[in-house]
């Protein structure tokens, strides 16, 4: 089964990248349209170090230090991205990281190195379904715990009222630069377990309608809810290759009725599915026998 | 060195010429952005979309055997109608519920347009036919066609005419008074729902003509035609000063140049990224755009 | 903490669910009265006019393949849109092998896309042809992956020689689509051969534009600044047309010269009648060719879609008969043989020439030189391998 | 040290927007328990004055002083840690976390862990959190909203909102506290509620207080001294009773007849 395997690895990744991506624009409020230009750089510099500079080691240590590499240069950019960009509000900071990740793109179709245009080949496959998921456990719980803290409860702060934060002694140039970083970062590591699962990479695999489909993940759960981002994320990594089982007609059509689901889902629910809340299976029957 | 010198400067004339045509093209689509940008605060990524279905509704007229006279209001009036019906089925209900959900529904508008297009008509480009004598002008090492003059031309009006428009009308004061309040406007007699629908309309109408003056220029159409335009347009209206009608125009002329100046000075390869980092630094700089007005937010 | 873990691993737990009935219920217990084979190519996205191509080629070949089938099987066509991207490859090919269990998969056009499929299909050891892909690398993936074309080294020489020794060309100037493997490679062969035949080439760094743009005049306006006699743009017609439509505006009087990703009847309406006159370009066919297999062939498409077929779909028309060549000589229908067999074609007679699978499985053939006339290429001259 | 030492000082501080001048040159003085209360028609600078303080705005001339030390070109978070809270006018909460973490807020930047200690949940991470939620029960205590813990803040009543917001600016443990029209859109009853619990947060806590406030009689009841500012000038400034009979101060306020 390894295309149902292959799948739910995909599905791990993404998870990563939407719970990632939540950070910035769920709990931090500050709305970013560039989380494929961390992806690929993650993806680009995890890859680099396993094909040039990988240590003779286990393959699962060379994995963790990828990921690791993913992860600080991810991080890297986040800052020099974020230090000028986080000044910036709403509509324009999203046109300013998009901006951004187009840059980041159009670098690496320039860069010879990792392959440029031709893309980037002989990757070695090193991910599998228990590091992903490992990562995506551990990503859970850093970012749950940074969230459940006094810090994260100053970046969560910065959403509700970024004066008042600021009033109430909180550093918010600060804090929004950290969970930017963060989520940079953990899209990083995304990154590098995506490229060993994928051994191949091509700059036009991240371009900007990869950020708005891992916003969209993001979306669909709720905003600042990470079992929301969770479940976004498994929807919208299945749901395309589901639309594939229902025959040709409907697969060419499958973007268009893609579309239209989205269009639906946010009329019906602007909020996401679960709004700002997680998820709480006990809820639902407390409810259930009223 | 003297006629390096000389030639220099021809090119940058060139250079010049070139970037006021291409740029004059995302001016129009970028007044669209803008104009349903002041009023309801929403990047409408649909409106590359709408450029595309001008450019088709212009293209099925002439291919029918009609004259552009013909096509131009066609487009215009097709694609303000599919503006209008958008705004109306998924805009408006959106609208209560916040800029974020309708920025999506917007992207979503906007990808259900580029498939459909690619799933309806194809997604091979189409030649536009050459229905105009395009003439070429040289004036030493300096050339031009009639084509550009006419976009040229074609962009100017229309901004005049908006400018006008907006500044010395009823709608247009309407459309301020929305823009600036939409409850107290509502509260003063103003029917917004419909002076949000005429904006969606010119836009869209604006967009359409531009869609068509690109099939005369480039003479190639295709349902994905929309995006790369679209989000270049947004550019220039921010670089402009977003909800400033002169600000669009003159964003969209400084892109187009700078695009064409690095193009022939430099390499096309960085293009993009060059736009994009205009962009940004505007935004670092001067965030309201070179046009734009300074806001301090109220506390 | 705890509690959301294990509402992680339900998840998952659900999900995994849902995928596996409706698999199991769809593709269990099937007997296989047909052979199947999966496609995979952008029917949607920026690329996808060469996927539609392509696959209008593929299937005017099925439909005569299917009037005998193949020892009374008939192949039965899975496709998969990949929107041109190469993640969506990688999936879509695993779904047809995993899922479908396709003896074969076809694609794709864009090296990027089938270089994200082949080390699936290595691995899964199912044979995977493109029809059109010329990256070199992408046949290096392995023993199961093969091509129906030639490849960039290919073109490149042919055009370097062409533009050296028949048209006596000394300058050349090379623009390059950036964005576009293909096209690099060329360009890069182009150039080491060109000065190795004697050539200058003006521009120590190619010109250079990227897929999609639609105004050319300012890169062309320095190409002409270097005086070159001749011009490389081994691009794509959709920006090809343009760039020759422009150039004729500016009053460009050298030839032009490409590979096959300029032929397609497109590239003469987007340049137009007066842009299109004089320039070269290398191909798999000749639709001006007599032989009786390639008017049959041209007849038929026009037939069927009414359009004259382009190079995309003459290249899936043959890689589709390749297949079916080698499903009828294989020993048993197992992939592996299957693979044997399209490795050992020899000497296959197709619309593109007479095909030879080499040992590094790319096929060798013969590529053709054309002279684009407003009414459509013309042969020039026949270049052997 | 003497008790009523000054602790925060304007001095001659100006506010310039392009052309127009908001506040000019604007002087005042808070001793150590001091109550003053600023006073002035709408649209007078009032709020820019608490802007200028906080560090909202920088003043265009001027200087701030507090505890001897300038903290004009201080970020507002500097200048909260280093002693000055303050309320909003149109109250600025954050309206979907609940009571407790709105109070819990205004503790951060006392807390003594580092980001790694919350992502390892060691001893130190405990142990800060407990003393957070014990001051923030506490303080919660005080103001009468213990019960009213886990209700989000946008679902409180107005008067109970207006005083969470009072709670969470004490919770930074301020040396002065700006109210910002504390008792606007609030009924007799809740303003005279909120008259006692400023002296009695003025007794309790040892801080100095100044209030911005349009209902006289509140002012003139709970302020020791009073400054009246009209179009960013400061007209008068003095006793209440003072304040009162001052015919710049009715001219400004009934306009010249």
């Amino acid at each position: 089964m390894d295309y149902i395997a292959h799948l739910t690895l995909n599905t791990g990744i993404f998870i990563i990248l939407a719970v990632s991506l939540n950070l910035i624009n769920g709990i931090c409020g500050q709305f970013s349209l560039g989380h494929a230009g961390f992806w690929a750089v993650g993806a680009y510099t995890g890859a680099a170090y396993s094909v040039y500079m990988a240590l003779p080691v286990p393959d699962f240590i060379n994995l963790f230090i990828s990921c690791i590499v993913g992860f600080i240069s991810a991080a890297f950019a986040g800052v020099i991205i974020g230090v000028p960009c986080l000044r910036l509000r709403g509509d324009y900071l999203a046109i300013a990281t998009l901006g951004f990740s187009e840059i980041i793109r159009i670098v690496i179709v320039n860069l010879d190195v990792v392959g440029g245009a031709r893309g980037f080949t002989n990757i070695p496959n090193w991910s599998n379904l228990f590091w992903v998921y490992s990562w995506v456990v551990i990503t859970i719980i850093i970012i749950a715990n940074i969230i459940n803290s006094t810090h994260g409860r100053a970046i969560i702060s910065i959403r509700e009222d970024e004066i008042a934060a600021e009033s109430m002694g909180i550093h918010t140039f600060k804090y929004k630069t950290l969970a930017f970083v963060i989520g940079a970062g953990f899209a990083g590591l995304a990154g590098s377990l995506f490229a060993h699962a994928q051994q191949f990479l091509h700059p036009n695999g991240f371009t900007f309608l990869w950020s708005v489909i891992i916003l969209l993940m993001v979306i669909l759960g709720g905003l600042g809810s990470i079992t929301g981002s969770i479940i976004g994320a498994i929807i919208l990594t299945v749901l395309p290759e589901l639309l594939r089982f229902f025959g040709e007609t409907i697969s060419q059509w499958r973007m268009v009725v893609y579309s239209l689901l989205l269009i639906i889902l946010m009329l019906a629910r602007p909020g996401g599915i679960f709004g700002k809340h997680e998820l709480d299976i006990k809820s639902w029957f407390r409810r259930s026998k009223l | 060195m003297l006629e390096d010198t000389i030639y220099f400067f021809y090119d940058l004339v060139q250079y010049f010429i070139n970037g006021l045509a291409q740029g004059s093209i995302y001016a129009l689509i970028a007044l669209g952005y803008t104009m349903v940008y002041g009023i309801i605060r929403l990047i409408n990524f649909a409106h590359g979309e709408f450029y595309m279905i001008g450019a088709f509704l212009g293209f099925y007229v002439v291919i029918a055997g009609h004259s552009l006279w013909i096509a131009f209001p066609v487009a215009m009036i097709g694609s303000g109608i599919v503006a209008v019906i958008v705004e109306r089925l998924v805009y408006r209900p959106i609208r209560s519920a916040g800029r974020i959900p309708a920025l999506i529904t917007a992207l979503g508008t906007s990808l259900f347009f580029q498939y459909l297009g690619q799933g309806v008509i194809g997604a091979e480009p189409k030649a536009f036919p050459s229905v105009i004598n395009d003439q070429t002008f040289m004036f030493g090492e300096i050339m031009f066609t009639s084509t550009q003059i006419i976009i040229v031309g074609v962009t100017f009006v229309l901004m005049l005419f908006l400018w006008w428009l907006v500044g010395y009308t009823k709608v247009g004061k309407a459309m301020r008074a929305t823009s600036y309040n939409r409850e107290a406007a509502e509260l003063m007699g103003i029917n917004t729902n419909r002076i949000i629908s005429i904006t969606f309309f010119i836009g869209a109408s604006l967009a359409g003509a531009a869609g068509v003056l690109v099939g005369l220029y480039y003479s190639t159409i295709e349902p994905m035609m929309g995006l790369i335009p679209g989000l270049k347009a947004f550019v220039a209206a921010v670089l402009g000063g977003i909800g400033n009608i002169p600000g669009a125009v003159v964003g969209g002329l400084i892109l187009g140049i700078a695009e064409n100046l690095v193009m022939g000075f430099w390499a096309s390869t960085y293009r993009d990224a060059i736009a994009f980092a205009i962009l940004i630094f505007i935004l670092l700089v001067k965030p309201t755009g070179i046009l734009g007005k300074n806001i301090k937010e109220k506390v | 903490m705890n509690s959301s873990f294990i509402k992680i691993i339900k998840n998952i737990l659900i999900y995994l669910g849902i995928i596996s009935l409706t698999v199991s219920n769809a593709y269990s217990n099937k007997s296989k009265p047909t052979i199947d084979v999966g496609a995979v190519f952008a029917m949607t996205g920026p690329t996808a006019t060469f996927g539609q191509e392509s696959i209008s080629g593929i299937k005017l070949a099925l439909k005569t393949i299917n009037k005998e089938g193949i020892a009374g099987r008939k192949i039965r066509l899975i496709l998969e849109d990949n929107k041109g991207e190469p993640l969506e490859s990688a999936n879509a090919v695993r779904k047809l092998i995993d899922m479908d269990k396709v003896s074969v998969v076809l694609g794709a056009v864009a090296s990027s896309n089938t270089l994200a499929g082949a080390p699936i299909a290595q691995k899964a050891k199912v044979p995977l042809l493109t029809p059109s892909s010329t990256n070199p690398k992408v046949t290096m993936m392995g023993d199961y992956i093969s091509r129906a074309c030639f490849t960039d080294d290919f073109q490149g020489v042919v055009m370097a020689k062409f533009a050296k020794e028949t048209l006596k060309k000394s300058r050349a100037a090379i623009i390059v689509d950036n964005a576009n493997d293909y096209s690099k490679g060329l360009a890069k062969v182009f150039r080491q051969k060109f000065q190795e035949f004697g050539g200058t080439i003006v521009s120590k760094d190619d010109f250079a534009y990227q897929q999609k743009d639609v105004d050319f005049r300012s890169i062309l306006r320095r190409v002409k600044r270097k005086k070159p006699d001749v011009i490389f743009v081994p691009g794509y017609y959709t920006e090809v047309g343009l760039i020759l439509k422009q150039a004729h505006q500016m009053r460009f009087n050298v030839p032009f010269l490409g590979g096959d990703g300029w032929d397609s009847p497109k590239l003469q309406q987007l340049a137009g009648k007066e842009a299109i006159t004089g320039h070269y370009l290398s191909s798999h066919f000749s639709p001006d060719d007599s032989s009786p297999k390639v008017q049959n062939f041209v007849k038929e498409f026009k037939k069927e879609y009414n359009e004259r077929p382009g190079a995309m779909a003459a290249l899936g028309y043959d890689a589709t008969f390749i297949l079916a060549n080698a499903l009828k000589n294989a020993k048993n229908l197992s992939r592996e043989e299957i693979k044997v067999a399209i490795n050992n074609t020899k000497n296959f007679s197709a619309i593109t020439g007479n095909i030879t699978i080499n040992k590094n499985r790319n096929a060798v053939k013969s590529a053709v030189v054309l002279k684009t006339t407003p009414a459509g290429n013309v042969f020039v001259q026949k270049v052997d391998p | 040290m003497l008790d009523n030492s000054v602790i925060l000082e304007t001095k001659e501080i100006t506010m310039r927007f392009g052309g127009l001048v908001a506040v000019d040159n604007f002087c005042i003085q808070l001793k150590k328990t001091d109550l003053i209360g600023i006073i002035g028609p709408n649209g007078a600078g009032k709020t820019t004055i608490f802007n200028m303080i906080t560090g909202i705005y920088t003043p265009s001339a001027g200087d701030i002083i507090l505890d001897q030390k300038s903290i004009k070109n201080r970020r507002p978070a500097v200048i909260t840690q280093l002693g000055i809270a303050r309320t909003f006018q149109n109250i600025r909460l954050f309206k979907d976390l609940t009571v407790f973490d709105n109070i819990r807020i205004a503790g951060h930047f006392r807390m003594n862990y580092g980001l790694l200690s919350s992502v390892f949940r060691n001893k130190k991470f405990h142990s800060e959190e407990k003393r957070l939620e014990n001051e923030t029960l506490e303080l919660l205590e005080i103001f009468d909203l213990s019960d009213k813990k886990n209700y989000l803040a946008k679902n409180l009543p107005y008067g109970m909102q207006r005083r969470l917001e009072i709670a969470r600016a004490l919770a930074t443990r301020p040396k002065v506290l700006l109210l910002d029209e504390p008792a606007a859109g609030m009924n007799p009853k809740e303003t005279k509620e909120l008259t006692d619990l400023i002296r009695w947060l003025r007794d309790k806590f040892q801080i100095a207080i100044l209030l911005i406030e349009h209902d006289m009689k509140l002012v003139m009841e709970v302020c020791e001294k009073i400054h009246v500012v009209d179009y960013g000038m400061q007209i008068a400034h003095g006793l209440p009773k003072d304040i009162q009979g001052n015919p710049k101060v009715i001219e400004a306020y009934l306009g010249t007849q």
